[in-house]
Order: structure tokens, then C-alpha cells, then sequence
């Protein structure tokens, strides 16, 4: 029953994967798609870049360029940021608060194939008449005109995906109220985990307003509904209000687990304690809550008024001060310290002045009148590339060469990592700096080309070549990861020598109950401290071996997901196609047929026995 | 997991006070009922009197948050040790419910 | 390590330099060039704004810089384990309170400007007559291009808006068809034509256009609306008070019995009754709603379909292929108004003679 | 958690839903469940109230001659009173007292379904009327708001008696407990819910 030990052929390796339970090969699957994900909208970004690098360009045509910016901005926001955070949430969260695993397992593994099959989904329209092309925003008047299926495929896809983020975020939160280990108080958790705490309760809130979005969208669109259309009484106004109330916390649903990321980085790599560690936690549950009261900002131009624009304006500049509070901590907490300059820190470091670049000019943005002037012109893309690019990305890639040796017991070359890191950092002011200016000269997004001689080609070429910087540096990246794996050198625990918190308490390879003892927490930092107390084990434990209780494996997940995949084509055809309510109903069979399943069968999982666990030394499997 | 669960066996006296408590609580919950019915009929009733809207409105809204306080805090317990966080996030949902509701009905019309 | 970061920084400080050298864009077209009081208002927003943002940054920079340089354990040596320090209440305190007072600096001027631009109580003023004394036009975005009518001058106009100088000009803005927004950045910020809705706002421009280079400002349509959307632009023409009224005064007496000049244009004129006057008015004198641009001052304006050169082979190629051009556009194909026909050249010449002929200005 | 365990009415625990961590797991992650529904809810609320009596010109439905309060008020007692009958049922799984709370929890079912019936007959009514789906914005926001709920009443029904059969031979446990337990806090959910639909949607369309 447990997998202990012996090797597998690929194909029981796939089957593991595809009914595994266990949060850290949950983690290594968003990894995976998260990463091509991304892959796939830098394609898409590159093609926009070659397309306005001349002025009357014709690379691509205009439908087709549209569908370009719509996918690229849901691919890079919806199917990899989100997912590959998700994965550092599932690989390192339940370990820095000594959990053996996620509150719900089965209902993890739902999460991630949810997310997957949505994601296809999303990606086929491509090859079944073209991709959605009304912006990622998909305002509701054009989106309701545009022809063809694309919008369906925008709508089903993130309907389905959307409910795999909403299950993940509820089992993190459950996870840590719950499964805290003994002494893990609030005040003791490690940063990255009170982030992943505030984005989860943010994406608990922003993801019902997004689905009942998408639902009136869907029906609207597919079945008769009128919500959007003005001649029947419906307001397009409806939609804009429901995606920005979503869509803002959506924002913060990124950055804050970056901050977290960083924020353990920055500790770890100063071998100092993080500065104001309470007024940090304070200033993420803040920035969560006023995310909830800024999102018109997005809507200053639409006409609310100006009692409204004026409220908005003054809420949205309000969010400055507690993200303030986080810089000048980090700041602090690396004044004083021993810095070591790895792969994980330069980004660190290199992510102060990006981001508080990019905060800033969302404060211009924030001021109403001169958001008129600025807004949906290139001033915008840059301002969000430089905090989603300048603070997420460099998150996320912070985060992968931190977290990579306790995913996979191997280490990144540093070497290439700095590569990697020069081209990527360089290209991206190359491209996004040149933007704000761009926008200050009139030029509007979202336009496939624009005529010369209007003052804008020099910068549009310069900003192009930026990106190839990037693309340059994302492919050392790959060819990193690929020599990484192939040399396969062991690094053992705690191989950045300095960590603080639990995760690097673990020995290596991770067993796959992660802790034969649940440990006792004795303060902030946990690991450091019982490293300086010369505790050569690293954790102090707070109850003697015992039987452990692991969840079993299951197929489920898959067969419900795989099912709401197969009725989303149905619902898309319907009206249109003969077998498409076949198919509907068929999908839904299928879905509930497999709940019904889960909930008949009793499913209590298997017991670690104390034996086996006393054979294994330091916990190989 | 908790495979350790400690049955607690209860004497006598405990279960039969047990039992006394719980009893008591339900005819709590019988008079909240009443409560609840009787709001509902004060609402339907006033409907029907035809008052003016300016003062039947906001007092079957009211009514109806009075009951659903009641539904909370004895149907669904939510005054009993363990439900803090229930608290917490039912709290926050109300509140990010209650900004929804109130931008729908103030600026999406002009 | 360091020397990257220095590298990174000269480079961004040369881009920034070169940005200002050369200057603040196109007069007709940037923001930094404003051409009326409400986007010179919005330009020191801008400005003001920068300063502090600006400030932000530099104080950031400083710490930060001073941070890499001093605790590089290359520096504090390898073994060394720093203070491990909780933080500092002063501190806290200070960077609270001072970006507090930063925002308050930005946040007074803010809120009084919005509402500020939003006071379109002078469009009702009248005069002792009852007549308006202010210019409204009604701005009616169509896919993909643009409708003005005068509503008290009783005149209607398409993809050039033509203003009066020196005074709060009034816009009325709707959407006929999907969601776009109505944007000339050098004379301030934009606001968007709803589908549902009508929106109100002003702009004023202090001189007559004629100076610029082309003797127009840009507009653009700043809402993404289609393929087209980039395609949407119009052009906008200020006068002198004067020179605007006599513009509306030919404007109200154009029409039917403008003078046709020649046997071409003649012939042209002929072929545009058939197939064209159903979408296409020639008058100026008019309400709003028709299907396709009025053409009563086409021959007055610098550009076909809104960003085609104003010459005789482009208003020919446009006439003979309009979806090429302009893809996902209204108007329709040849074939489909000449009875499945393309136009032959010499049809084409007589259209392009016609209406290169249709003008109010002398 | 050991499922032999045989309990007796004096060793079951006092708070049987939230005993085993399982339990507890459960517990508090329904409870967030519900925090997203209520948003969920709100949505659909805000939505309703901006659409309101709002349709294409000359649309001839109002709140005011649509709706009869007789019939919603018979519902709205339904409800209710299923929620005290499930109120009953757990007084009774806290006592360990098996049958009986199958018993209250099959009085909750029949109410339920009443109440469903009665939303069917109104729903078919308004149909038949012309006011359907695609009638005009204020039908559409309509249909969805109380169809949202009808559809939460089929899915708690669905629970229930989901619940209620599979457990029907063996007893009560601590595996099964919290299910229970979370089955009747959706049951109050969904009268919580339905106590803004009659206030809202019909008193206040009434009312104008
Ligand atoms: C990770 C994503 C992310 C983050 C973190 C932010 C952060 C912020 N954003 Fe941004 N934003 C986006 C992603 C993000 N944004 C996206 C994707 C869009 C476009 C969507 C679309 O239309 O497609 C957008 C658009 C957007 C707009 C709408 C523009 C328009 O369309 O017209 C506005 C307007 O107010 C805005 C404001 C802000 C503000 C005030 C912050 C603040 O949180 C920033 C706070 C940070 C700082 C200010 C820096 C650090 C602070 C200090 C050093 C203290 C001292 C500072 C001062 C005194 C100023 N953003
Ligand atoms: C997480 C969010 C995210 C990220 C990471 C990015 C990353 C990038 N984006 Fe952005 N972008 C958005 C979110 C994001 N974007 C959103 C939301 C919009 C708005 C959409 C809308 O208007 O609706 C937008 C819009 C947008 C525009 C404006 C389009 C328009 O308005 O017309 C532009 C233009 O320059 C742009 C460029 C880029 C570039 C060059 C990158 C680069 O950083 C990308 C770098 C990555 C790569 C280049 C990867 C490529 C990899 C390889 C080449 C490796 C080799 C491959 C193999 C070995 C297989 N993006
Ligand atoms: C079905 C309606 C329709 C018909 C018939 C039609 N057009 Fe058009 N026309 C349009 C529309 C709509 C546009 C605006 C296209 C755009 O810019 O997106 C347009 C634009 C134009 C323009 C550019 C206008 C400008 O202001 O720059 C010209 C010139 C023109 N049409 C000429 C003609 C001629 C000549 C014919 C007949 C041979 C014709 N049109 C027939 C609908 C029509
Ligand atoms: Cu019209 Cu964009
Ligand atoms: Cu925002």
C-alpha cells in the first residue's frame, strides 16, 4: 500500500502523478504546467512584440493579434502566475508549518485537475475557430459582438479552472487554521505562509464575484440571457464592476505570496531575522482588505461620477502606506546583515527598485483626472508589467531557485542562473521602461499597429528588443532546469546552509509524510533557533513515533474534472451541433457519477506503522 | 491524523446533565422558531397593509436581519467556542457582500 | 554584482535623457504638449505626481544602495551571524506617517480636479435670446469611426470634430454599437462612449489648430472595440470663434445643391446616388444616426476612413476594398452595392473627382 | 479515527462534528465555503437589484403584478420550519439518538420538497405568462437569483438523502457525524439566503 522505496517505470510514475494526493507532487504538477503555461503566454508576448516593432506591420492581422493580447494577458494571469504560486504554496507551506499534509488531500489533487482541464480548454480555442479576442477583460459590449467561439472557450475554461483556484485557496486556508504544528502560533508563522493565508482568504471573496461574471457571460452569450444586452434592459456596466471586484484583489492574489517569497529569501540570505515581522504580517492582512475597496480605479473613464471616482482615488492611493511598511522592512531587514549575492537573493534584490517603480506609478494611475490621460494608454502595460513582471516574475523565479533544492534535492546552477538573470532583468526595463513614455505620447493599448511618424517607432523597436532579452534569458532558464535534472547531484537538507523556518528542517529526500514526529515550535524562525542551540536534528518533537495516517491515492480527481472538460464542449456547441447535448449531459454524468462514487465509498486511508518508520533512517522512500 | 481519539465515558449524573442542557437548548431553539415565524408575519403583514415604501422597506429589512442573526447564532451555533474563525470569515464575507450590493445599486446607474 | 546594478542605472538615466531630448512628443498628439486648459491641468498632475513619486524613489535607492554596498558578506566576513533584530516602533512610525503626508499632497489636488472636470452645468447657460452659449457636440462612437452633431446648430459632421477656441466646448458621448472611448491626449483625458449610457464632459483648446504640422490634433479611440481598433483615430480641428462660426454657417448651407464641377465629378456624383447615398449623406446641415460617415466636408479633411493618406489613390483603394483596409469595417465591398461588380478605374476616378469635390471650405 | 468503535449515548463526545481533526478539518473549511457563497450571493443580489423591473422598451412584467405573496408565503413557512425539523435532527445526533434524527431529517426532505414544488408550479406559472428566461434583463436576473437558490435546495435534498441512505445500516459514528452536521449548517444556509429572497426579491417588489 505505501510506496515505499523501489524504482518505476514511466508508466507507474504517470500513474502516480495522475492519482497522486500528496502535496509535494501536487506542487511538482503545477510546477510543470504552470511553467509551460508561461512558456506558451511568452510566445504570445514575443509575437506581440514582433508585431509592433515596425510601425503598419503585418505580421500578424488584427483578429489575429487581438486573440494574441487576450491570451496572452488570461494564459500569463489565469494559467501560469496563479498555478506556479499555487505550486509554491502546496510545495513549501504545509512544511514550514510541520503539517504532514494539505487539510484535503483528494480535494488538492480536484484543485490542480480542475485547473489543468480549464486550462486546455481554454488553450483548444485556438484550434477549434480561434481564441477569444476581447482582451482579458472581455468588457461585455465587445464581447457579446465578437463572432465565433472564442469568448465561450474564455468563459467555460475559466469557469472550470476557477473552481480548481477556489478549492486550493479553501484547502490552504483550512490547512493552516488547522494543521499548525504544536507552539506554530499566528504570530510564529513563517511570512511565506501568512501570505499564502491573506491571498487564499482573497481568493475565497474575488473568485464568487468572477463566477457569477462568467455565468451571466455564458448565458448571455449561449442561452438566452439578457444581463449585458442594453436593448433589453441588461448594463454593460454590470460586468466591468463584477471583473474589477474580482480583478483587483486578483492582483494581490499575486503579489502577496511573492512578497512572501521574498520576504523568506531576504531573511535567510542576510542571516538576519526579518525587521518588523509583526508590522509585516499587519500590512499583508491590510493590503488584503483594502484590496476589496480600490477596484473602480480600473473603472475611472466608464463615467461613475465624480463623488465616485473621487472616494476610489483616495482608497486606491491608501494601499501605498502598508506596501510601503514592506519595503523599508525588507530594507531594514537586509541593513545590518551578511548578504550573500545567490541566484534567489539577486532577484530579491533586484525586486526593490522594479517594484517600487511599478507601485509608484500605480499611484499616478490612482490620481482620477490624470488617469484619464493615462488610462488604456501604454502608461498601464507598463505600470502592471513592472509590478506583475518587476514583483510576481521575479518572485516566481526567486522562488524557483530557492525552493528547488527542496522540491528536488538538486540545485540550479548558479552560474546559468545569473545568466539568466542579466538578460531577463535587462531586457525587461528595455521593454517595459520605454512603455511609460509611449503612453505619455498618446499611444493606446491594445492596438495591433499603429501609423509611423507619430513619434512612436524608435521606442516601440526598443521595447521589442527588450523582449528578446527576456526570451533570451527564459531559454537559459530552461536549459538550466534540463542540465539540472539530467545531473541529478544530490544536495542534501538544508543546502543554502542558512535556513530558518521548518521546510529546511526536513531531511532529504522529503519523505512522503514529512515528518516522522510532528515537530514542537518553539519561536519565529524555528529552525535557526534550534540550530544555535547546536540541536544537530534541527527540530525539537512534540510526540514520540507513532502510526502515521496518510490518504490514499485516487483517480477521481481526474475522471470529475475530465468530465465538466467534456460538458464544456457540449455547453459551447449547443444550438449548434446535434450531438451537443449528448455530450452535455454525458460530461455531467460523468462528473457526478464520480462524486457520487467519492461519497459512497468510504475512504479512510492506510496507516504508516511505527515499525517501518524506525527501520528508515532519516526517511528515504 | 487523529487515529487517538479519546472516548470520554460519561457517569450518570454528567449524561444525565448533559442530556438536561441539551433539552433546555432546544427549547431555546423552539422559542427562536416562534421568533423567526412571528417576524415573518409581521414583514408579510405590513406588505400587505400597504404602508408607504420609505417605511415598510427599511423595517422588513431590518426584520429580515434580525432573523438571519437568529438562524447564525442559535440554529447554526455560531456563539459556541470553535467558531471564531467561522466568525472571521463569515464576517469578511458580509462586509465584501455588503460593498457589492451597495456600488450595484448607487453607480452603475447614473 | 554591483557593477551590473551601476550598468542597469546608467542605462535607464541615458534612456530618460534621451526621452527628453527629444522633446515631449508630436504637439497634435502628446500629453506633455497640452493644447487646453484641462490637459495642462492634467500635465501638472503629471508632473506633480513624478516629483514625489520620484522622491519615493530616491529615498528607497539610497537605503537600498548603501544596504548592497556596506552588508555584503563578502564585507562582514563569512562566519559572521548578525544581530538578530525584532525592528523598531520610530521607524514604523516614520515610514507610515511620512508617505501618508506624501499622498495627502497628491490626494487634495485630485479630488478637487475631479470634480472640477466633471461640472458640465455650463452646457445649459443660455443668453438673453435663449440661444446656448456654449458649443455641445454629441459624439456618437460607431465601428470604426466617429459621429459629431451640433445639436443647437442643427449640423452634423463625421471624423473631424471641429471646435471653437478659448471656451469650454461640451461633449455628449454614446456608443452605437459596442464600448469605445473618446481620447485626444494633447487636449486632455479621455472618457468613454458607453453602450448604455450618456456621458458628459469638456475640453477647451486655446489656439487654432492651423499652426500644427497638419493642421489637426489627433484623436483615438482608447477602448479596444474590434479589430479595427487601432484604425479608429479622427482629427480634430480648432478655430478662432470666428472662423468657426462662418465654418457652421457653410456647414448649414452645404448640401444638395452643392455645385458639381466638371463632367467627372459629374459622373461620380451619379454612380454616389446609386450606390452610396444610402449610408452616406453629403449635407452638413443634419441630425446624427446615419450608417455611414457624412461626407459633406470629405474633401476638406487629411485622411480617409481616419488614418489613410488623403490622396486620390488611396481614396481609390479604399473605395475598391474598404474590409482590406480596414478589417471587420461597416462599409461594404464593391461587388456587394455595384451589382456584384468592382468599380472599374474610370469609376473610381469619377467617385474619387466627386468627393474630393465635397467641401465647405473655399 | 477508528470506525469500530461502538459508541453508547454516554461515551459519545459532546461535539461529535468537530472531534476527530477530520472533523474539524471539515468543520472550518464549510464555514469558508459558506464566507465565499455569501458572495457568491451578494453577486447575484446586486445583480437582481440594479436589473429590477428593467427590460426592453414597453416590457409589460413589473415586481408588482408578477409576483403573489400567498404562495411565497407558504414557502417561506416551509422553509422555516425544515430548518427547526433540522435543528430537531441534530438535537438528536448529539444525543446519539440515531433514529430519531433520521426521522426529523426525513420531515426536513418532505418540507424541502414541498417548498421545491412550489417553486416549480411558480416558476412553470411565469413561463406560461410570457415571463421567461430571455424576456428581458429583469427576467433573466430574476430566474437566476431564485434559480440559484432552487438549485442549492435540489443540491442540500440531494445531500440529505444522500447521507440518510448510505448510512442507514450502520449508525452514527465520527466519520459520519460531521457530514451531518454540515449537511443541516447548509440546510440553515439556504434558509438564511431565502429569507433575503422573500424580503428582497418579493415583499420589496411588492412594495415597489
Ligand atoms: C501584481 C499586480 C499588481 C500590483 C501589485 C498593482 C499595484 C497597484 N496598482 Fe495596478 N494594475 C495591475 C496589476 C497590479 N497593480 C494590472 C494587471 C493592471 C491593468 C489591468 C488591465 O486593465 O488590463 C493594473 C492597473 C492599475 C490601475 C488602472 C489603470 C487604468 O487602467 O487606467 C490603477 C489605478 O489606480 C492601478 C493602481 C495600482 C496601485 C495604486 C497599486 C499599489 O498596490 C502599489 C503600491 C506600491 C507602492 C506605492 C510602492 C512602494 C511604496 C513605498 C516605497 C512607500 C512610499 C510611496 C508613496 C508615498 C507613493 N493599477
Ligand atoms: C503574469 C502576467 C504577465 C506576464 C508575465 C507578462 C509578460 C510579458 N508581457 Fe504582458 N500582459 C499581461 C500580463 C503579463 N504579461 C496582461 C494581463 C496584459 C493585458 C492583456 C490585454 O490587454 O487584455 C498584457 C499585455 C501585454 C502587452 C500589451 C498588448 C497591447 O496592449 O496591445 C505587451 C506589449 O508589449 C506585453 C508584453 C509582454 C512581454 C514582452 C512579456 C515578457 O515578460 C514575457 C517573457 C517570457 C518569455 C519571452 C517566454 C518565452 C520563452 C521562450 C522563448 C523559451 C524558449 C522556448 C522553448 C525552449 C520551448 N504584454
Ligand atoms: C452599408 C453602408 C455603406 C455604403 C452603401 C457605402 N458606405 Fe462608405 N462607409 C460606410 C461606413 C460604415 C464607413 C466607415 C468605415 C470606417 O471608417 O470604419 C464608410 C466610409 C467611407 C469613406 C471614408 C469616410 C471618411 O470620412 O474618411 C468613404 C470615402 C466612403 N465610405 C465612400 C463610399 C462610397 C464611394 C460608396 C459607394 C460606392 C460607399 N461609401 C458606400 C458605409 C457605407
Ligand atoms: Cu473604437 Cu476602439
Ligand atoms: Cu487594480
Amino acid at each position: 500500500m505505501s510506496s515505499i522505496a523501489q524504482k518505476k517505470g514511466f508508466g507507474a510514475t504517470l500513474w502516480d502523478y495522475l492519482t497522486t494526493v500528496d502535496h509535494k507532487k501536487i506542487a511538482i504538477l503545477y510546477l510543470i504546467t504552470g511553467g509551460l503555461f508561461f512558456v506558451i503566454g511568452g510566445i504570445e508576448a514575443m509575437v506581440i512584440r514582433i508585431q509592433l516593432a515596425q510601425p503598419d506591420s503585418d505580421f500578424v492581422s488584427a483578429g489575429l493579434f487581438n486573440q494574441m493580447i487576450t491570451m496572452h494577458g488570461t494564459t500569463m494571469i489565469f494559467l501560469a502566475a496563479m498555478p506556479l504560486l499555487l505550486g509554491f504554496m502546496n510545495a513549501v507551506m504545509p512544511l514550514q508549518i510541520g503539517a504532514r499534509d494539505v487539510a484535503f488531500p483528494f480535494l488538492n489533487s480536484l484543485g490542480f485537475w480542475l485547473f489543468f482541464f480549464g486550462g486546455i480548454f481554454l488553450n483548444l480555442s485556438w484550434f477549434m475557430g480561434g481564441a477569444p479576442d476581447a482582451g482579458w477583460t472581455s468588457y461585455a459590449s465587445l464581447a457579446l459582438a465578437s463572432p465565433g467561439h472564442g469568448i465561450d472557450f474564455y468563459t467555460l475554461g475559466l469557469l472550470i479552472s476557477g473552481f480548481g483556484t477556489l478549492i486550493g485557496g479553501i484547502n490552504f486556508l483550512v490547512t493552516i487554521i488547522n494543521m499548525r504544528a504544536p507552539g506554530m502560533t499566528y504570530m510564529r508563522m513563517p511570512l511565506f505562509t501568512w501570505t499564502t493565508f491573506v491571498a487564499s482568504a482573497l481568493i475565497l471573496f474575488a473568485f464568487p464575484p468572477l463566477t457569477v461574471g462568467m455565468v451571466f457571460m455564458m448565458v448571455d452569450r449561449m442561452f438566452d440571457g439578457n444581463f449585458f444586452d442594453h436593448t433589453m434592459g441588461g448594463n454593460t456596466i454590470i460586468w466591468e464592476h463584477l471583473f474589477w471586484i474580482f480583478g483587483h484583489p486578483e492582483v494581490y492574489i499575486l503579489i502577496l505570496p511573492a512578497f512572501g517569497i521574498f520576504s523568506e529569501i531576504f531573511a535567510t540570505f542576510s542571516r538576519k531575522r526579518l525587521f518588523g515581522y509583526s508590522a509585516m504580517v499587519f500590512a499583508t492582512v491590510l493590503i488584503g482588505f483594502l484590496g476589496f475597496m480600490v477596484w473602480a480605479h480600473h473603472m475611472f473613464t466608464v463615467g461613475l461620477g465624480p463623488t465616485a471616482n473621487a472616494i476610489f482615488s483616495v482608497a486606491t492611493m491608501a494601499i501605498a502606506v502598508p506596501t510601503g511598511v514592506k519595503i523599508f522592512n525588507w530594507l531594514l531587514t537586509i541593513w545590518g546583515g551578511s548578504i550573500k549575492f545567490t541566484v534567489a537573493m539577486i532577484y530579491a534584490v533586484a525586486f526593490i527598485p522594479t517594484f517600487t517603480a511599478g507601485g509608484v506609478t500605480g499611484i499616478m494611475l490612482a490620481s482620477a483626472p490624470l488617469d484619464y490621460q493615462l488610462h488604456d494608454s501604454y502608461f498601464v502595460v507598463a505600470h502592471f508589467h513592472y509590478v506583475i513582471v518587476g514583483g510576481v516574475v521575479l518572485g516566481l523565479l526567486a522562488g524557483l531557485h530557492y525552493y528547488w533544492p527542496l522540491m528536488f534535492n538538486t540545485m540550479l546552477s548558479e552560474a546559468l542562473g545569473k545568466w539568466t538573470f542579466w538578460l531577463f532583468f535587462i531586457g525587461f526595463h528595455l521593454t517595459f521602461f520605454i512603455q511609460h513614455f509611449l503612453g505619455l505620447l498618446g499611444m493606446p493599448r491594445r492596438v495591433f499597429t499603429f501609423g509611423a511618424n507619430q513619434g512612436w517607432d524608435l521606442y516601440n523597436l526598443i521595447s521589442s528588443i527588450g523582449a528578446i532579452g527576456m526570451a533570451l534569458g527564459v531559454a537559459v532558464l530552461v536549459v538550466n532546469i534540463i542540465r539540472t535534472i539530467v545531473k541529478n547531484e544530490k544536495v542534501g537538507r538544508d543546502p543554502w546552509g542558512d535556513g530558518r523556518t521548518l521546510e529546511w528542517a526536513v531531511p532529504q529526500p522529503v519523505p512522503f509524510y514529512n515528518f516522522k514526529q510532528t515537530p514542537l515550535v518553539r519561536g519565529l524562525d524555528t529552525f535557526w533557533i534550534e540550530k544555535q542551540e547546536g540541536n544537530k536534528e534541527g527540530m525539537t518533537y512534540a510526540e514520540p513515533v507513532g502510526d502515521i495516517h496518510m490518504p490514499n491515492n485516487s483517480f477521481i480527481p481526474v475522471v470529475i474534472s475530465f468530465g465538466l472538460f467534456v460538458a464544456a464542449f457540449g455547453a459551447l456547441y449547443n444550438g449548434e451541433q446535434p450531438w451537443a447535448v449528448p455530450v452535455l449531459i454525458l460530461g455531467l454524468v460523468i462528473t457526478f457519477g464520480a462524486m457520487i462514487v467519492r461519497s459512497l465509498k468510504d475512504d479512510h486511508g492506510y496507516h504508516v506503522h511505527k515499525e517501518d518508520l524506525m527501520d528508515e533512517k532519516g526517511g528515504k522512500h | 491524523m487523529a487515529h487517538d481519539v479519546h472516548a470520554h465515558v460519561r457517569s450518570q449524573t454528567e449524561y444525565e446533565y448533559k442530556r438536561r442542557r441539551s433539552a433546555n437548548e432546544m427549547r431555546g431553539h423552539v422559542t427562536t422558531f416562534a421568533i423567526m415565524i412571528f417576524l415573518t408575519l409581521i414583514a408579510f403583514t405590513m406588505v400587505y397593509a400597504g404602508f408607504s415604501a420609505y417605511f415598510v422597506v427599511p423595517i422588513i429589512l431590518l426584520l429580515a436581519a434580525v432573523q438571519v442573526i437568529l438562524q447564525l447564532y442559535y440554529f447554526m451555533h455560531m456563539s459556541h467556542k470553535g467558531h471564531e474563525t467561522a466568525q472571521l470569515f463569515l464576517y469578511s464575507g458580509v462586509i465584501v457582500a455588503f460593498i457589492t450590493i451597495l456600488t450595484m445599486i448607487t453607480i452603475v446607474w447614473w | 554584482m554591483m557593477k551590473g546594478i551601476k550598468k542597469w542605472r546608467l542605462f535607464s538615466l541615458l534612456t530618460a535623457l534621451m526621452v527628453i531630448l527629444s522633446g515631449c512628443g508630436e504637439k497634435h498628439l502628446s500629453t506633455l504638449n497640452p493644447a487646453g486648459q484641462v490637459g495642462r491641468d492634467q500635465l501638472d498632475l503629471m508632473l506633480l505626481s513624478t516629483g514625489i513619486m520620484v522622491l519615493v524613489i530616491i529615498v528607497v535607492l539610497i537605503v537600498y544602495v548603501l544596504a548592497i554596498v556596506k552588508f555584503r558578506r563578502s564585507k562582514v566576513g563569512e562566519d559572521v551571524i548578525p544581530k538578530q533584530v525584532e525592528g523598531s516602533h520610530k521607524l514604523e512610525l516614520i515610514w507610515t506617517v511620512v508617505p501618508i503626508i506624501l499622498l495627502l499632497i497628491l490626494a487634495v489636488p485630485t479630488v478637487v480636479k475631479t470634480f472640477d472636470f466633471a461640472d458640465v452645468s455650463g452646457m445649459e447657460t443660455v443668453n438673453e435670446e435663449g440661444n446656448k452659449t456654449a458649443v455641445t457636440v454629441n459624439v456618437e462612437a460607431n465601428l470604426y469611426w466617429w459621429e459629431f452633431e451640433y445639436p443647437d446648430l442643427g449640423i452634423v459632421t463625421s471624423q473631424e470634430l471641429v471646435v471653437p477656441t478659448q471656451e469650454k466646448v461640451y461633449f455628449n458621448l454614446i456608443a452605437a454599437d459596442v464600448k469605445h472611448s473618446f481620447w485626444i491626449p494633447a487636449a486632455g483625458g479621455k472618457m468613454d462612449t458607453n453602450v448604455d449610457n450618456l456621458n458628459q464632459f469638456y475640453l477647451t483648446f486655446d489656439d487654432a489648430s492651423d499652426g500644427l504640422e497638419e493642421g489637426v490634433f489627433y484623436g483615438k479611440c482608447a477602448e479596444l472595440c474590434g479589430p479595427s481598433h487601432a484604425l479608429m483615430d479622427f482629427k480634430v480641428k480648432s478655430l478662432d470663434r470666428d472662423d468657426f462660426d462662418a465654418w457652421v454657417v457653410k456647414m448649414q448651407d452645404s448640401g444638395a445643391e452643392q455645385a458639381v464641377e466638371g463632367d467627372v465629378a459629374q459622373q461620380g456624383q451619379d454612380i454616389f446616388n446609386k450606390s452610396c447615398i444610402t449610408c452616406h449623406a453629403v449635407s452638413g446641415a443634419g441630425t446624427a444616426g446615419s450608417v455611414g460617415p457624412n461626407l459633406a466636408t470629405f474633401g476638406d479633411r487629411n485622411r480617409v476612413a481616419g488614418f489613410m493618406d488623403h490622396t486620390e489613390e488611396d481614396i481609390k483603394k479604399w473605395i475598391s476594398n474598404p474590409k482590406e483596409y480596414k478589417p471587420g469595417n461597416l462599409m461594404p465591398q464593391p461587388e456587394a452595392i455595384n451589382n456584384g461588380k468592382k468599380f472599374t478605374d474610370q469609376e473610381l476616378t469619377a467617385l474619387t473627382e466627386y468627393l474630393m469635390g465635397l467641401s465647405v471650405e473655399d | 479515527m477508528d470506525l469500530n468503535t461502538k459508541y453508547t449515548p454516554q461515551s459519545w463526545p459532546d461535539h461529535p462534528e468537530n472531534t476527530t481533526l477530520e472533523g474539524k478539518n471539515k468543520f472550518t473549511g464549510f464555514w469558508l465555503f459558506l464566507g465565499g457563497e455569501t458572495v457568491t450571493f451578494a453577486s447575484l443580489f446586486a445583480t437582481y437589484l440594479a436589473l429590477k423591473n428593467k427590460g426592453p422598451s414597453g416590457m409589460e412584467f413589473t415586481t408588482q403584478d408578477l409576483f403573489e405573496l400567498p404562495l411565497v408565503f407558504i414557502m417561506t413557512m416551509l422553509l422555516l420550519t425544515s430548518s427547526l425539523t433540522s435543528v430537531y435532527a441534530m438535537y438528536h445526533m448529539k444525543n446519539y439518538n440515531f433514529k430519531a434524527m433520521q426521522a426529523w431529517l426525513m420531515v426536513t426532505v418532505i418540507l424541502g420538497l414541498a417548498f421545491l414544488g412550489f417553486e416549480i408550479y411558480e416558476f412553470n406559472h411565469y413561463v406560461h405568462l410570457g415571463f421567461t428566461f430571455g424576456q428581458s434583463a429583469f427576467s433573466s436576473a430574476f430566474f437566476i437569483l431564485v434559480g440559484t437558490h432552487g438549485a442549492h435546495v435540489v443540491v442540500g435534498l440531494g445531500w440529505i438523502i444522500l447521507l440518510m441512505v448510505r448510512n442507514a445500516k450502520r449508525g452514527l459514528n465520527l466519520y459520519n457525524a460531521p457530514k451531518f452536521y454540515l449537511a443541516s449548517l447548509y440546510w440553515h444556509f439556504i434558509d438564511v439566503v431565502w429569507v433575503f429572497i422573500f424580503t428582497v426579491v418579493y415583499l420589496m417588489g411588492v412594495v415597489g
